[in-house]
């Protein structure tokens, strides 16, 4: 294997515990949230111990060392994403993300490049977690502008045989996913932002699966705007990052108001600071900021190339081994290439809920249903799947517990 | 695995592999459409009164084990009741459920229902159980209004 | 004194640490921020540690554990409230909370009870903070809705005297702070509340300064939306919330949309679940919330009216004491009774950002500014203040040393 | 209190109180009004170039010992000079203030503005000693033109 699975499962503090009477915690819900490591809980505890002070607000030394840790998370976070450290936006979770955009976009002045009509069009997924789909729906009933999408092929693909006529010269946004949380495929978004911007539609991606598990390097990728969750990614709950390229971020309306993203107040009126401030309204979440920054910096000092090759490898062996129960039907692609460490399937004869609870007798942690993305769920014609998702603290035997389970859970509901 | 055989008691099994009243009426007083939307879970159930007794139940729906046994056992509890009878059921039956595995199901009232004891404690699954019977609660409001 | 506070500081690992060179921790600014008590820290690293999963999602058992202790937390604040559970909404901050509502008015159908426009107008009050102040504006700008205020009264109390002109039959909002950030004033509700429902208003409470210092019960109040943040309560950073009583929140339009918010989705549309859940998009600041519910159990255990006497008595004290140098001018009443644990105030010949400098050279922290609420500090004719404000864990040598600190900084700044 | 030493030296109180420059002038090519938003400190100044030299400055504004001082010695430091030599005074003490306490500023162009040396080591004044600076570049570049 990439990585030494043993040593590293060692910092994270989870995995001494036992679940169900002694068993052994085998986690498969990364994709859901992540485990911790005790370097990230320790940035905030240290935090809080301290230097807890209200970052950007007082001049006295608490304040100083609380923003001087605030920004330094906020470089590497920049770093992390190959980005400029005022193209960072801290919000609490990739949902703020989005609907910070969705309602941007509202907020904009008309004439100016984010503002939206009924003669606009908003392009979608058919792959799309409900937070990067409701946020455009309600966007689209508040402006007039029409939703569109990608479908999903049968295999669990997107769909772009008919870009042309999906991204027109009416798109005003193309928000879509880099990697699906429930058919682990990888979306390749070269052609789809190249067309966006050829039309001048702004690009917008939910990197929640990609970025945790994979290099993504915001500006190379070339989308406008692009977001993920700390959660998912090492990190504390509580705090996401919004990436934009400054330019447009600069210029984007601003969300949420109130003290700290102001320039100027009047009892009528007021003015905005610069980005990223702007988009940062009150006391922020800065503990978890904090703690991103170490998850972060943890995750680097692994590699995200390991990470990913190790997930690779890992999935690989799990969709060969699933593939030899019968009844089994695995969703996405059957290429280990073409997906993260997320497999999602079906049992004959056995509801997800029902697997899934025989999993967790046996200590394995999966999620079930449909994973915020019914609309997906429902164009694969299941009413829910099972799913397996992976991380760097998993290894092969995590894997051959999950197929072992799902062998016995098969006898034990009789099928 | 012997708590899990708690949860999924034979009856559960049969009634999951066996459902009764499964396959909606043409005729039916009120229809209702329920779903869970943590798991999307679904189902449909029509009742007919006659008085204030519930003559029929049926009903379809994709779902795990407790949640299409649960209504199975559901229905055969309450066909036949008085609309009153049925309700001390029900409030017997939600009683159970939210009583964190501490609670004692009265089998008098609850029948074949107290196979799903179990499920009290587990709090994800509370929901899958309560599915149909909160199905069955809807529709006899509407059908007693529309009578 | 009516609290332990030598045992309270032992609670509180940050007072074992020393500011510029070996000095004193004295920290003066919880107005900010408030200090975390082990417990909290405690709270939070349990989670990660032991329970953590994401919420609501799963039916294994670290996400039962993490669903039942983020639900005992909801429990928790709305003992601590006087509230039902199913009426406390987990935000980020206030800051969220009060855009929330800001956008839920303007999400809401025409017909609605929080449909609003330009035959409306939207009452605040001059001392606002920003946060309970721009939302409001722009929530105007966007609906047409004519924004009106209360005055302050040279001597820093809400000037009611207008109260029948400012709140009419047009009144849809009443959004007002139950004790101001720079003044101290704790702003007795009754007679606006009383007034607003009669007219059919809803009544919004920014709570930020008063749920952490006193006793508030929401129901009691009989308020219709009320909210503080964690992080001024011994909470952790990153955690708000947002009472509403229930029928009114189950009836008020969603504002962020994501998983968890919903009742179904299709491509095209969703509907959305009861409140609370309508309002909590999104993998939720599982961790802060917990802590948030330890926070308010250690407050509780101390209990409130303890805590509101002691601040009383460290108020009166600073009062006398600061009085009694020449050139000092504090802003807000004078009279103890009428205030919260906060001082404003200015020295002549020393600008605020100074002194705070100054002071933070002897350990004590301060804030310097105009603490985010501009329009008050411009309608009291001061371009800044000095602030102290104060919480459980300080006692009268913390005044002795801002008094004494002040005295010396009048000599080094020669004035 | 060696280290406040370092940030208020005399000649930064000695500005404070005895500000030059200070006072608005009647006639300007450009006049310009910068805040600072985390502390409310405001200043208002007016340039008057003279092809590419700063003929005059003024200004006037609240705010602290640190904000008046340096606009007070920066209105000093500037007028006469020509604008490309003003860049690099400007360059310079915007380097300084960056410099988090290791920048060793060079007197022979920085002159009183050395004074401000200290500002570098406490990140939450550097806005307030930069102040005055921007608002004289933001000036100074509206001034050439409208010239
Ligand atoms: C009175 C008042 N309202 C609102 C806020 C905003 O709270 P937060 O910044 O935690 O969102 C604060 C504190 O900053 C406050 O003091
Ligand atoms: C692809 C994708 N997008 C968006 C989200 C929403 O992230 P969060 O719930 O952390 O805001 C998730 C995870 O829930 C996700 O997997």
């Amino acid at each position: 294997m990439s990585l030494d699975v043993e040593r590293i499962r060692k910092d994270f503090p989870i995995f001494t515990r036992t679940i169900r009477d002694g068993k052994k915690l085998i986690y498969l819900d990364s994709g859901a949230t992540s485990q911790k490591p005790q370097v990230v809980i320790d940035a905030e505890i240290d935090f809080y111990k301290l230097h807890n002070a209200a970052a950007h607000r007082g001049a006295h030394q608490l304040a100083e060392e609380a923003t001087e840790l605030f920004e330094a998370a906020r470089e590497t976070v920049a770093a992390f994403l190959g980005a400029d450290s005022q193209e960072i936006v801290f919000t609490k979770g990739a949902t703020e993300s989005l609907n910070l955009l969705a309602y941007a976009f509202t907020n904009a002045e008309p004439g100016s490049r984010f503002a939206i009509g009924p003669e606009h069009t908003i392009v979608v997924s058919e792959m799309e977690h409900h937070a990067n789909l409701i946020p455009w729906q309600q966007l689209a009933k508040r402006s007039g502008a029409a939703l569109k999408w990608f479908s999903v092929t049968p295999d669990g693909r997107l769909d772009e045989s008919n870009i042309d006529s999906l991204i027109t010269e009416k798109t005003k946004i193309v928000a879509i996913t880099q990697q699906s949380n429930v058919l682990g495929t990888i979306v390749n978004l070269d052609q789809i932002i190249k067309k966006a911007h050829a039309v001048g539609a702004v690009v917008i991606v939910d990197a929640c699966q990609s970025v945790p598990h994979v290099a993504v390097n915001a500006r190379k990728l070339g989308a406008d705007f692009l977001t993920f969750s700390g959660h998912k990614a090492l990190g504390p709950t509580g705090v996401g990052v919004l990436w934009g390229s400054y330019e447009l971020l600069n210029e984007l309306p601003p969300f949420l108001f109130g003290g700290s993203m102001i320039e100027n107040v009047t009892m009528t009126d007021a003015t905005w600071a610069q980005a990223p401030k702007k988009f940062e309204a009150g006391v922020p979440n800065m503990a978890q900021v904090v703690g991103l920054g170490a998850a972060l910096k943890y995750l680097q000092n692994i590699g995200m190339d390991a990470i990913h090759k190790h997930e690779e490898e890992l999935t690989s062996y799990l969709l060969t081994e699933l593939g030899k129960i019968e009844g089994i039907a695995i969703v996405g692609p059957l290429d280990s290439s073409m997906r993260g460490g997320i497999v999602s399937f079906t049992v004959e004869g056995i509801h997800p809920h029902d697997l899934g609870q025989y999993l967790d007798s046996l200590g394995i942690a999966v999620r079930t249903g449909h994973h915020c993305a019914w609309p997906l769920t429902r164009a694969l014609g299941v009413p829910a799947t099972t799913r397996a998702s992976m991380y760097l603290y998993n290894d092969f035997s995590d894997l051959d517990a999950l197929v072992g389970g799902v062998k016995d859970a098969k006898k034990y509901f009789g099928q | 695995m012997m708590q899990l055989d708690n949860l999924y008691q034979e009856v559960i099994l049969d009634h999951y592999k066996h459902p009764e009243n499964k396959g909606l009426s043409t005729t039916f007083d009120a229809q209702v459409h329920h779903i869970n939307p943590s798991c999307g879970d679904e189902i449909t159930l029509n009742i007919s009164l006659e008085g204030p007794v519930v003559k029929a139940i049926s009903w379809d729906g994709v779902g795990c084990s407790i949640s299409q046994a649960s209504v199975s056992i559901m229905s055969g509890l309450m066909i036949g009741k008085d609309l009153s009878a049925a309700q001390l059921i029900f409030d017997n039956f939600v009683q159970l459920m939210q009583s964190k595995g501490s609670g004692k199901p009265d089998e008098t009232i609850l029948e074949d229902a107290v196979s799903l004891t179990g499920v009290s404690q587990y709090p994800a699954r509370i929901k899958c159980a309560l599915l149909g019977w909160m199905a069955f609660k809807d529709a006899s409001v509407q059908a007693q209004k529309k009578n």
